[in-house]
């Protein structure tokens, strides 16, 4: 059973990815998930300058998910740059990267071109540091206008990366005017947790994003509603840690899923979810063709 | 040593709010915390404490019930500044923690490394292993776990200023040891230190004997950010390790680079 | 210990509030609950015209929630004006409302008004009914509007029920702006689930919203950012089944809360709560008004 | 019979794909679907089919793998559609069942109510309860479970027309019996019916010793909407019943009127 996958200009030996942010800070650990199985990798989003992300905690495990506010800890292009080019290999190897507004995703993408990453992801949607990510993603305009810069500067294809929203077909579709090849949806949504015992909410950054099982079916509704809308790829990621979860998002359309939360319990995650997928589909006698956007009919 | 699925216990558990029932004052610059709870930790495991309002930062158990702390900055100082009664956030025990074999092992710890050492001296006495211990500090006040070391079996002292015990680095007793009396070695100190153990084990061809616990920046805890990976395995060291073997280290970052908060390379 | 709650313009005897839209279509189970211990009630959302609601599934149990596309069955205001009047008696009767326009929503509150309920809420987040509910939510316009209509036309407190959005704080200012004595947050979040067996969305209406301890985390988030900007009273709802959820919502600032999901587990949940509150509040001698808004500091 | 916790066994259960494995024609109206699966169900409980793209819709047990379908409307016209080897999905068992209990009782059955009635007559048959039964239709053809209900104990029919048993309402048949004969009365059948039976039943001094199986509209089956509540209990049938002894029902809506799908109410 052949699991290869076209996506957003790239192609796959099969549909897993991981995702942004998740075990992405340096070549030797994004190696480390290609050997787990994973059909491309994302790299931690990079910006133009250091940052050391906010005070601990940074992730709390809550009953159901994860909630995280790191603050986008990266080294900047500069010093990824490296990191980038060793990363390199077998699998492609996706640049995510983030900026204040269209000009500074500029920079970090031409910067980071040196290392020839296979393609970029453009987080439009960190939920939690000031100025950046989430109020980006809320406006179509913005998005639309960041997707085109990227995507006249650099000859790879581009995703854009987006928040979950009511509207969210609405921000996909400026993503699309945009050029991009793919988007890439859900990030984590706002959220938090408080101590009882002292009143303190626990995020160092006092909120933070939610992330894992708990928000799989926000991140379902969205990729649904984005493949109704769309021409383009869209990838599903969001509360993914089963063979059954990537089959219902390709059912809603999807052509790859990104995993991040569940590589805490499993980091072969990525490849029981092919081995599971390739059973479903043997069992049906069908390709991934054959079953995805079937829940759109 | 490369488990694809993350054994160790603890990990799972959700915080519990510690209150402080005892402070010790070990040396000018360490004090141990008693959190009036029995971690269910083995030795070389640690938790994530969570001094409220200022950081969540790494730990290791210096006792079933107790964390052994150094002043070095923000968090550390806040921790300081806390009281009998007091209370943190514990998450953990995490990691995988010392593996104990053999009939005789030898310790070499420097600074607060010594730590997560001396629990496990005194696990191998309890089991009738043979234990020596080489422990060094700067000065011989900040000379660590003294008395537990010394009853746990033989110790040998080192200092910078040679204000106790042998003057130099705690690694040149190594010279006057036949490594292949012991059947494991383990080390906690800072990275130089354990590296030229490293070494000296690799030249007696020991390297697969050794067992070392790594100091990396440790944000989520939790094998997920990939803030604690080491090149070039990839291994997380707060879940895959923080004890590594010699072995997988030869060749490694290991003595040589860390990352910082930023996740950019510090040369050690 | 004395749990006697001052909220958006009504006295309660404790903080648990049933939510709108469960074991609220009539007055006989309104009461059933009172019996168990809500200080107060909110009814089934009502509109201007008969709605049978969604075909089935309308709701279904998941791993870490529910899922639901009720489609806002109601009887009208017309038929529902007497059930309101029976429902009557001992604790506050809440009137939740919802229409397609300003104009709606007064016919509505005027209609129910015949039968004096003690306050009404403002549905304007329902996700899964097409032309109502969260479309207007997200339109700080609109819900000033409604808002200011339905105070103008009632002599009750008027409470606002918002969605969950990134810029939930926005909109709770509209809702303040048009007079509402309280806001309430959150309803569902857009969400939904696909049967692996046979690619079919499960619920009757293809997508609905998520309610349960799943999305606790989310609404906790919004009832801090919301507590934060407004001077009117919050009621945090979304994921509440404990006593500890209960006091992470008035630690972020909310002055009552409501509960939907958790009767599936256990009707007497209000009392349960109610207790767990009281016993906590014992221990650390203090009251409601000492921890309210203990997170903002 | 008023939980303030839900009891019922069952509500928790995952829904679950049960392919056709038999289709059985009962009655001109009725069909029986095996699902391939035994459900740990008790007589009385039922489950949520939902008929995919259609609707979702209750059904009692009327076997331990079996639901029993009178055609009325749309899902259960698509129901009657599906052949062998189509599938369902399944939820529950869900709700409370009857409570089988003394040495004799009287099962008073109409339409498809007689589908959760025969496996209660047939568990009463394996306990040595002697069993009678009451059973109407409108026709002769329409009389469901006849010989299930035969070989469990004494059976007497009714039905409008007259085409077989006694020409009349199943009620009617009350007269000639003594109704403190049996220990236990149960019945399900058009609330009509059963209403009837209750005010016999009353007369007699025996409400406490009936069970009623209700059937109103069901949306969630999980006790959160409220469509199902009954006045002025506010109990709900999807999880404190569908059955309810009589005792609970005197001056209730019960045989009065019911709510539609939009909560209105409906003269019955
Ligand atoms: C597995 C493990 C076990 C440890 N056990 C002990 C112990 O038993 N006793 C002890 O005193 N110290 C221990 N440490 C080191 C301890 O975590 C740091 O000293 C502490 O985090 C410093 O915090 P700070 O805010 O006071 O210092 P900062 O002012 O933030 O920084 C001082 C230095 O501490 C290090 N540091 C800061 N934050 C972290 C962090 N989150 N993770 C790792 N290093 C950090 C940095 O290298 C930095 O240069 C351990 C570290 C690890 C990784
Ligand atoms: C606890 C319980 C057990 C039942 N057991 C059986 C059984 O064993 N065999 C059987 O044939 N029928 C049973 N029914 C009735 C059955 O659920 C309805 O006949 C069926 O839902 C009709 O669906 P429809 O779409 O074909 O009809 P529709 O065209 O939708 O409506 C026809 C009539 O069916 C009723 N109905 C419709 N939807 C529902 C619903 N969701 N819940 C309750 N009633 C509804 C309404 O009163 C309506 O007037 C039971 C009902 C309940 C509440
Ligand atoms: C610890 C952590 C860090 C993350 N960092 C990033 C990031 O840098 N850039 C980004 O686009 N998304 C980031 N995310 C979001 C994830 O890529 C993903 O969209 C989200 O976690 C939902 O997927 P999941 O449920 O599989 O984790 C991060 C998530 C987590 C939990
Ligand atoms: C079955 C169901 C029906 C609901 N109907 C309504 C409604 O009619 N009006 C409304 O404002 N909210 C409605 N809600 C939303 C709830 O009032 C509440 O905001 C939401 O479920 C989150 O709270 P919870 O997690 O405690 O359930 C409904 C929720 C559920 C689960
Ligand atoms: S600190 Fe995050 S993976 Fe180790
Ligand atoms: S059908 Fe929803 S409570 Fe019974």
């Amino acid at each position: 059973m052949d699991l290869t996958t076209d996506v957003g200009g790239l192609k796959l030996k099969n549909p897993t990815i991981l995702a942004a942010g998740i075990l992405g800070t340096g070549a030797a650990s994004l190696k480390r998930v290609v050997q787990h199985g994973a059909g491309a990798v994302v790299t931690k989003s990079t910006g133009v300058s250091p940052r050391e992300g906010h005070p601990g905690p940074v992730l709390i495990k809550t009953e159901h998910g994860f909630l995280n506010a790191m603050g986008l800890p990266n080294p900047s292009y500069h010093e990824f740059v490296r990191e980038l080019e060793m990363a390199k290999g077998d699998v492609p190897v996706i640049a995510s990267i983030f900026g204040s507004d269209a000009r500074e995703f500029e920079e970090v993408a031409l910067g980071l071109s040196k290392a020839s990453p296979d393609a970029f992801e453009l987080n439009l949607s960190c939920p939690h540091a000031e100025g950046y990510g989430a109020t980006l993603g809320t406006d179509p305009r913005k998005v639309k206008e960041i997707a085109k810069t990227v995507k006249n500067a650099v000859d790879v294809p581009v995703w854009v990366k987006l928040p979950p929203l009511a509207n969210i077909a609405e921000v996909g579709l400026a993503a699309q005017e945009g050029g991009a090849d793919a988007v890439v949806a859900i990030n984590t949504i706002p959220a938090m947790a408080i101590d009882v015992e002292s009143g303190y909410p626990i995020l160092g950054n006092k909120v933070g994003g939610l992330s894992g099982a708990a928000i799989k079916p926000v991140a379902l509704r969205c990729v649904y509603e984005l493949c109704a809308a769309l021409n383009i790829d869209v990838i599903g990621v969001g509360g993914i840690s089963s063979w059954k979860d990537a089959i219902e998002f390709i059912m809603a359309g999807a052509t790859a899923i990104e995993i991040g939360s569940a590589v805490h319990d499993d980091i072969n995650v990525f490849r029981n979810i092919s081995k599971g997928i390739m059973q479903f589909l043997e069992k049906r006698r069908c390709t991934l063709d054959g079953i995805r956007g079937v829940a759109q009919k | 040593m490369h488990p694809g699925r993350y054994q160790g216990r603890g990990t799972e558990m959700m915080p519990i709010n510690a209150r402080i029932t005892r402070i010790v004052d070990e040396t000018p610059s360490t004090k141990t915390f008693f959190l009036g709870l029995t971690l269910d930790g083995k030795p070389g495991q640690f938790v994530m404490v969570w001094i409220r309002g200022v950081d969540d930062i790494p730990m290791s158990l210096s006792y079933p019930d107790a964390i052994t702390v150094q002043k070095v900055g923000d968090a550390t100082s806040a921790l300081f500044k806390l009281r009998k009664g007091d209370s943190v956030r514990i998450r953990g025990p995490i990691g995988n923690g010392f593996t104990l074999s053999g009939k005789s092992i030898l310790l070499i710890a420097g600074g607060v490394g010594a730590a997560p050492l001396a629990p496990l001296a005194e696990e191998a006495k309890g089991k009738k292993i043979k234990v020596k211990t080489l422990l060094g500090a700067k000065t011989g006040d900040e000379l660590l776990f003294v008395k537990r070391y010394r009853s746990a079996g033989d110790l040998q002292t080192a200092t910078d200023d040679g204000s106790e015990g042998y003057k130099g680095p705690v690694t040149e007793l190594l010279d006057g040891l036949d490594l292949r009396e012991y059947d494991q070695i383990y080390s906690c100190g800072p990275e130089k230190m354990m590296s030229r153990v490293l070494e000296v084990a690799k030249g007696a061809n020991m390297a697969s004997k050794t067992q070392f616990s790594l100091q990396r920046y440790i944000k989520c805890g939790m094998g997920i950010c990939g803030t604690c990976c080491i090149d070039p395995s990839g291994l997380r060291v707060c879940v895959d390790g923080p004890v590594f073997s010699g072995e997988t280290l030869v060749d490694s970052e290991f003595g040589r680079y860390a990352r910082d908060a930023s996740g950019r390379k510090v040369r050690l």
